[in-house]
């Protein structure tokens, strides 16, 4: 064991400003030294819906979350127990993932019917009037008597408590929220910030301390400072660190943060960003952009990356210096589950497109990765004229980690091979046949120079052509610039071992799935006696030599992934013929946990099958059928229908 | 629009040395060599010049050009020059394409692209076909006519271009004929020196697929009298004096939507909307988003300081 | 529009029983009780009805009613109502979506599918923004307004949806007020009734992200009358008479511009445009391609003798 | 050697009508019993750019064209010298491609620069003054002097040689050529028999006989009737068959001429074809109609089929009994070849769509195949409720072909598990999960129930859920139905062995190739002694399992196909494992000849590379490069700067 952790959770409806509370909380943390991991988990919905945040507090770097709850926030009713009330119930409540020992914050008047639920489970049940605190706090300032109006005060309220009950000093709460409220903000401030005093001094009078609790504080250097942030802003600060001049985008979760993250920071760094009429349109115009000299890029999804693959083909049939293609994969297919996790769109970036392109897939696995990967898709969509396409998710788009700042000081900017003037003109051919296949690049409004593009298959000076001789020349022109990436790119840019390159059993996977194994092995196998972990950050063209030379060195390999299909393992077995032994996955929507990882390990360990199926914390099938569904629906008969949450509606409605 | 460099330029620098392989007697000759004429008369050096086409046989005019040419994608014309202006807001970047091209596949992004006003030209060749997918109707073509190519006649109404290209913004709005060469190229130089995004709609032959709409037809060699008509000839305004008077604007716009629609027998070609307000770029130059120095030259993007977006997650 | 079968069907026929998920006071609320009043009005049997919506706060519509429902893609709205209603044009087929939906994302297919003129109905929910993805500019947002979701004031100009559906082809082009239900379903009762393609455009509060267009602003609450104007109520005669006459529809076209940019004090709701010609599937029938029975259930489709195509080719 | 066949092609600016006269002759050669099987090559133009046409005329049933040419009918200079008057010239005329006892019909002027270029070569130049014939026609016709105005007609000229020069009769070209002109056209047609027989009767007169010549009429019984067709048609026929209601399409080429098709023939047939305004319009509304009752298509190539993959999502997604979508494939990337052959699109066809979908890809691989396999795909569509796409490309297509009229006996109709409405009303539900992972479908319209449908994730009922048990069992409901299919489809309609299942060497192959290799192995290995073919006909799901017992039992395995990066042996390898030995492939945007695929298969007999790369008649590489384009600058410096192809300008401009 590395060293101890806590997990907490807060849920409330959507709309609520959950994220808020828990936000702060988990900057408190931070400052106070400990290594905090956030991860929240809503509805596509605005207000209403079930949505929660869950925090995991640890002396070591932690980087995913437990499936087991160690004090639990409830700010509604279905926080706790469900939805029961759906005609087809989505989940059973957080009550029933509460650790023994741990404790449950809610309203007074909900804790029968949760007694009711815990049956004889040891849980630490403390009520908490929120509204009261917050109505105490809104009389003294003046509001008192508008608690209703002000449910998302709630959230501190509970934040408050919660920090009461883990025993951590109150002031860097303070602190924190206050840095949230500048000038005239000040006063809402001071009321949040005794909302949320009210709430922590109820907590360490009315409540005994959990049998879970942060572990005492690790001693960081005060050079070991952290930043707390989240993934798109780890995109977002790389692009306008790497001189990004065009980034386009047309809204979508969960891309769209990062876009209106950058737009924050448009006017202050001479960055465009334009807002499109949809995604055929925000590729082509980067597309473009790069066309026209600047770094370009442009965020999406699933559905819009579907409309995509005419802007990509373009680029890399024109050899464009880019696009950067940040595709932050959510759950498909189609609009599937738009605020909900998955690594489902391997496959669909690798051959987007009619024809054989030259392209690169990049898939980092952590926040820093964002950062470093993001910079270098600059570089290399300059250097090797082709669109790069970022592999994010979910789950790193709102992860919210501590990690050290950034180490910007080995980062260079390299625009790849331009056109000279001094070369005069006539001789400029914009796709010159080389012996690297790359050909120098002017820019449209460059003198000594013009040059023609199409998108139709053209000679070395840019006109159409259909040519024999041409077609095969140019086309290995293009494609053979994938064969220079591999021999450019170091493989430490390429994959990470984690532990020792003959170890027995190798877990291999890719994406933000790294965080939940690492965790896991750190936890299963600490010092990688008998267990690696490969990950695969760049994807395409893929470092299918090193992977075959270390996958057999394996006497057993799990592939993680967070997809039906184990696209990885497809790859893997495209490009080095093997088969690994067990295809560890998950499709639920959500993100790997570091519990379902040791599971995942453990059935391997005893002999299971080629297909593990995580979900919800432990190991479901290959099959999970009818039964786990009808299983929720009879919880519903049992406990009766519940109260939807309340939507008032305008006064003139019958509904 | 980019700033006059070289001087005495001639229509033979914007020509380039590519065999063009439009039919004989295609319109598009027309169009491009009006095109020619325009940027010679507004001396604008080549290397300046950026034209952005869509694909069709009208996507083939950047390779005829003498200037920076993109043959970019069917129906992205918009989305193409919005890219490249926004990179390069110095170059006079004219977009061309066909009518299926600009109103068909390309619809969306003519009408979202035509609210943004970024100084751009946009010439769309309007022959009321497909052509170089070989004669199906464009949305061009009117209820119940058929030409040669086409098996049925089209029972769809026919979008007007005019009347689509004000209801989505853009701030000059014209119409050309493809064979009068001389006018063609008097309205793209408006259209070029217009500050804003300018639509001009043309009207061009297609002998090889469209027998409706021939030059015999539009010069009324089968008749006493030719089928256009020049607005400049008739005491039509075009102009809206004062953009901050909606009022006006709206009745601009209505005049302007009657023009173009009026009884057939004479169809108006000129200029029949013009407004300046400011453009997309002069926006982002308020705001600061933009410099000076286009973005594609700005060397300070790649010094970016980052430090405080850093201190301020701590 | 599908004839009437089931006597004596009310509003609560058309409720589902899902629970409604739009934020409290959303506009969207009016907007599908005043679609179940209007059907009710109607006495259209719940499955002889389809609604059709796009991707956003207002794709979730179909959910809410008790008819068929598709709730599609993100501003594929017309493309879908397209198709069903070529499957089975026997089918009440009425097409609803966010503002973003229909004249961003889906302009193409909007422009497009006008012209067509299949007999639909289309409701355009205008929030002027992109509600589900929390609030960013739609194309109906005016120049240099900012809702409390945006960072910056827009820079573009707005679209008016009015004029953009009359370049379009639409032959019903109306404006309704979310929040005045009764009205709202006259107009939709109105829609459904015309024949061929009607657009709504439905000034929709979204009390989440838009903070300029609430309803107080629209029923002027905050001065001493309604920003808002029930054109029935004025002299205005939006029908075109005489569907021939080329000129009385450009008239009626500009009229209608001109109304729907009226000095905005006072908004107009109600019915701009309104003509009747053919449908398109009165011409599929007249050319014999649909017969009465529609596609979906004609089973001759299955017996087709295709012998003769063979013999030519010997 | 199965019999013998004799080459013949006609070459002339595109838009002056060769592919009429070829197909007069086509038509002609099959009503004497011959077999033919004919092939186009155009440019990507209208007016004036080098076309060409060539038959293959046999005793046998011949299914591919050959390199070389025994006659050559040249309507203009570009055919026979090629286009050096480009800066960048695509090609060196077809003179170099007859063979030597073969001959070439030209244009008097044409024969000494013919000859220069010639050398020593012994071919047969048949000088003849076509435009003389055309007057001639003319004024008969009472149309003199108009000669130029109608070079069309030189096709008919050069054809009404070509016959003579073939020594067979001229009665059934005559029958041929009228048959085109019915009523009040009757006249034209007599001018055109007549400038035809012209031909005829001067190439009889003028000229001997050439060394090839086709072979003696086989004795086709009187039942073996043939038609001639081309893959369009054949899928075009196959969907009126099938009871297709709706037709999307949006114009693209190849793809356009089945649509057309079919638009000629919707009023009498009652099927509605749309013209979209663009391809995500097509299919969108193509899903909607099946969604609507009908069977539902729609027809596209590479560059429309980038704009259908959230169309595809959605039909998957709900569960829509199709469309049927058919990618007719053509030279990529992005624009790349409008009008010319590639199979490239394998990967994307497999792969498009964010997150895991289940639907079908099919690729016949002749013209029958394209009728059966378009007829089955309704069938599945419904059955399973999933999108089919149909892989076809430029060569199946435009392919002309002699073959026995279809036998439609066989062919039924399965609409799949529909709604019974004795079930009542309160229990239907659209997406119920049951046994097979089908749920009976309802139709909208239909009385005793309604149903919802979404294309985010969803309940039995089809209401929007997030639900994490729900989720599970509904992906696996939607994916599974992929097993189904693999067990129900009868191994016949998955693939094709042709020869023993142990011969030593193995060629593997899809789609389109299909021809030319069944013609090369006839050459090669006449019965199959050491080669085998097999055919994937189903692509997906991938019949692996036999797949893999097949080519384990092969020694050497060739895998034939028609783009740059060999998908079809990468699908392999994902599937199976196996690396095929010999990667065989073309990708200059032209169909595989019999002499390629001998010659591929030499090559590997005499122990080539993995990469063996086919172009122009032999193998060319793995590389092909820069040298043999300038070879051809080289050419063009040599024999002078040729005239362009006249392009008449409208009177008024400057060029
Ligand atoms: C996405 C896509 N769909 C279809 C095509 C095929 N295509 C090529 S040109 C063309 C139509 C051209 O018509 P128009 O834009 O009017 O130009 P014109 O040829 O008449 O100048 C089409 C549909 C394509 N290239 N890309
Ligand atoms: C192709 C695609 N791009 C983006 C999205 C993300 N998206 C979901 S809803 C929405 C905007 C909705 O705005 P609007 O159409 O105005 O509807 P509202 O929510 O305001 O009712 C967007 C962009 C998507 N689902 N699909
Ligand atoms: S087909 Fe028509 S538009 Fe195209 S080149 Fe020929 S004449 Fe011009
Ligand atoms: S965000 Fe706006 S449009 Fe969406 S449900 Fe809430 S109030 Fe309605
Ligand atoms: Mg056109
Ligand atoms: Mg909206």
């Amino acid at each position: 064991m590395p060293g101890a952790s806590f997990s907490w959770m807060i849920g409330g409806p959507q709309g609520s400003g959950i994220n808020l509370g828990a936000e702060i909380l988990a900057k408190a943390l931070s400052r106070l030294g400990y290594s905090v991991f956030g991860n929240i988990e809503y509805h596509s919905n605005i207000k209403g819906k079930h949505s929660y945040y869950r925090l995991r507090v640890a002396d070591f770097s932690v980087r995913s979350h437990l499936d087991e709850v160690h004090l639990l926030a409830a700010l509604d009713e279905e926080t706790l127990l469900g939805d029961l009330y759906h005609e087809f119930p989505a989940h059973r409540g957080h009550v029933e993932r509460v650790a023994a020992g741990g404790g449950i914050l809610l309203e007074p008047e909900m804790v029968e019917r949760v007694k009711e639920r815990l049956g004889n489970r040891e849980v630490k049940l403390c009520p908490i009037p929120y509204s009261e605190m917050v109505g105490k706090a809104l009389t003294q300032a003046g509001k008192g008597g508008q608690a209703h109006e002000y449910r998302i005060m709630n959230n501190t309220a509970a934040l408050g408590a919660s920090a009461g009950l883990m025993g951590i000093p109150f002031e860097p709460v303070a602190e924190v929220i206050m840095s949230g409220f500048g000038g005239k903000a000040r006063r809402v401030g001071e009321t949040n910030v005794n909302c949320a005093r009210f709430g922590y001094e109820y907590a360490q009078k009315e409540f005994k301390g959990l049998a879970f609790r942060p572990t005492p504080r690790p001693q960081r250097a005060s050079s070991d400072k952290q930043i707390m942030l989240k993934g798109y802003q780890a995109v977002g600060m790389a692009k306008l660190r790497a001189g990004c001049g065009v980034q386009t985008y047309y809204p979508i979760s969960p891309a769209t943060d990062e876009s209106v993250y950058l737009e924050e920071h448009q006017n202050k760094y001479n960055l465009v960003v334009l807002q499109t009429e949809d995604e055929v349109s925000a590729v082509d115009a980067a597309v473009m952009a790069a066309h026209g000299g600047v770094r370009a890029a442009t965020s999406t999804s699933g559905p819009g990356f579907a409309l995509m693959p005419e802007g990509l083909g373009f680029a890399a049939m024109t050899e464009a210096p880019g696009p950067v293609v940040c595709l932050y994969q959510r759950g498909g297919p189609s609009t599937g589950l738009p605020t909900r996790h998955e690594q489902g769109d391997l496959r669909f970036a690798l051959h987007a497109g009619q024809g054989d392109i030259p392209r690169m897939v990049l898939a980092p696995g952590d926040l820093s990765e964002c950062f470093y990967d993001t910079f270098d898709a600059f570089n290399y969509a300059d250097r090797y004229q082709l669109p790069v396409i970022l592999l994010l998710d979910k789950h790193l788009a709102t992860q919210y980690g501590s990690l050290p700042a950034f180490d910007m000081s080995g980062l260079r900017i390299d625009r790849g091979e331009l056109f000279d003037p001094a070369q005069g003109n006539g001789d400029y051919y914009r796709y010159r046949f080389t012996q690297s296949g790359i050909s120098p690049r002017a820019i449209p409004g460059q003198e000594g120079t013009i040059f023609w593009t199409t998108s139709d298959e053209h000679d070395q000076v840019g006109h159409i052509t259909e040519g024999i001789g041409n077609r095969l020349t140019m086309m290995s022109k293009r494609m053979k610039k994938m064969a220079l990436v591999e021999a450019e790119i170091p493989e430490t840019k390429k994959l990470t071992l984690v532990g020792r390159d003959d170890a027995p059993v190798l877990v291999l996977s890719w994406g933000s799935t790294k965080g939940a194994i690492l965790d896991a092995l750190a936890r299963f196998d600490p010092d990688h006696k008998r267990t690696s972990f490969l990950q695969i950050r760049l994807l395409h063209p893929f470092p299918a030599q090193r992977v075959a030379w270390l996958l057999k060195r394996a006497a057993k390999v799990l592939c993680v992934e967070s997809n039906y299909s184990c696209q990885l393992a497809s790859l893997v077995r495209e490009k080095t013929g093997i088969e690994v032994h067990h295809r560890v996955h998950k499709y639920d929507g959500h993100p790997f946990s570091e519990d379902e990882i040791v599971a995942g390990l453990e059935a391997a360990q005893q002999g299971a099958g080629e297909e593990i199926l995580l979900s919800e914390g432990k190991v479901v099938g290959p099959t999970y059928g009818r039964e786990q569904v009808e299983a929720l629906v009879e919880l519903r008969e049992k406990f009766g229908r519940m109260a939807p949450p309340l939507v008032p509606l305008p006064p003139g409605y019958n509904r | 629009m980019a700033t006059v460099t070289a001087p005495s330029l001639t229509v033979k620098d914007f020509k380039s040395e590519v065999h063009n392989d439009w039919c004989p007697g295609c319109g598009d000759f027309g169009i491009v060599t009006a095109l020619q004429m325009a940027l010679a008369k507004l001396q604008l050096a080549p290397h300046q010049v950026v034209v952005v086409s869509g694909i069709g046989c009208s996507g083939k005019t950047p390779h005829y050009m003498h200037t920076y040419g993109f043959h970019t994608l069917h129906g992205r014309v918009m989305p193409s020059v919005t890219g490249l202006k926004l990179a390069n807001h110095k170059l006079t970047v004219i977009g061309v394409g066909g009518d299926g091209d600009a109103y068909g596949i390309g619809a969306g992004h003519f009408v979202n692209g035509g609210r943004r006003n970024l100084d751009i030209t946009y010439l769309v060749f309007n022959n009321d076909v497909y052509a170089l997918t070989k004669g199906q109707a464009s949305p061009t073509i009117k209820k119940g006519m058929k030409t040669k190519s086409m098996s049925e006649a089209s029972i769809m109404e026919a979008l007007n271009p005019v009347a689509l290209g004000l209801a989505c913004g853009y701030t000059f709005v014209a119409r050309g004929y493809a064979l009068d060469v001389k006018h063609l190229a008097e309205l793209i130089a408006q259209g070029i020196r217009h500050r804003g995004s300018a639509l001009i709609d043309i009207f061009q032959t297609c002998p090889t697929y469209n027998d409706l709409h021939t030059k015999t037809w539009y010069e009324g060699k089968d008749k006493s009298q030719s089928r256009l008509l020049k607005l400049e000839e008739t005491d039509y305004d075009p102009v809206v004096h004062h953009p901050s008077d909606s009022g006006e604007v709206s009745r601009k716009k209505a005049q302007a939507l009657l023009k173009s629609e009026e009884d057939s027998e004479r169809l108006p070609i000129g200029v029949f909307f013009k407004m300046e307000v400011p453009t997309y770029e002069e926006y982002l130059r308020q705001k600061g988003v933009l410099s000076e120095e286009p973005q594609a030259t700005l060397d300070t993007i790649f010094r970016r300081d980052i430090q405080p977006l850093l201190d301020a997650l701590a």
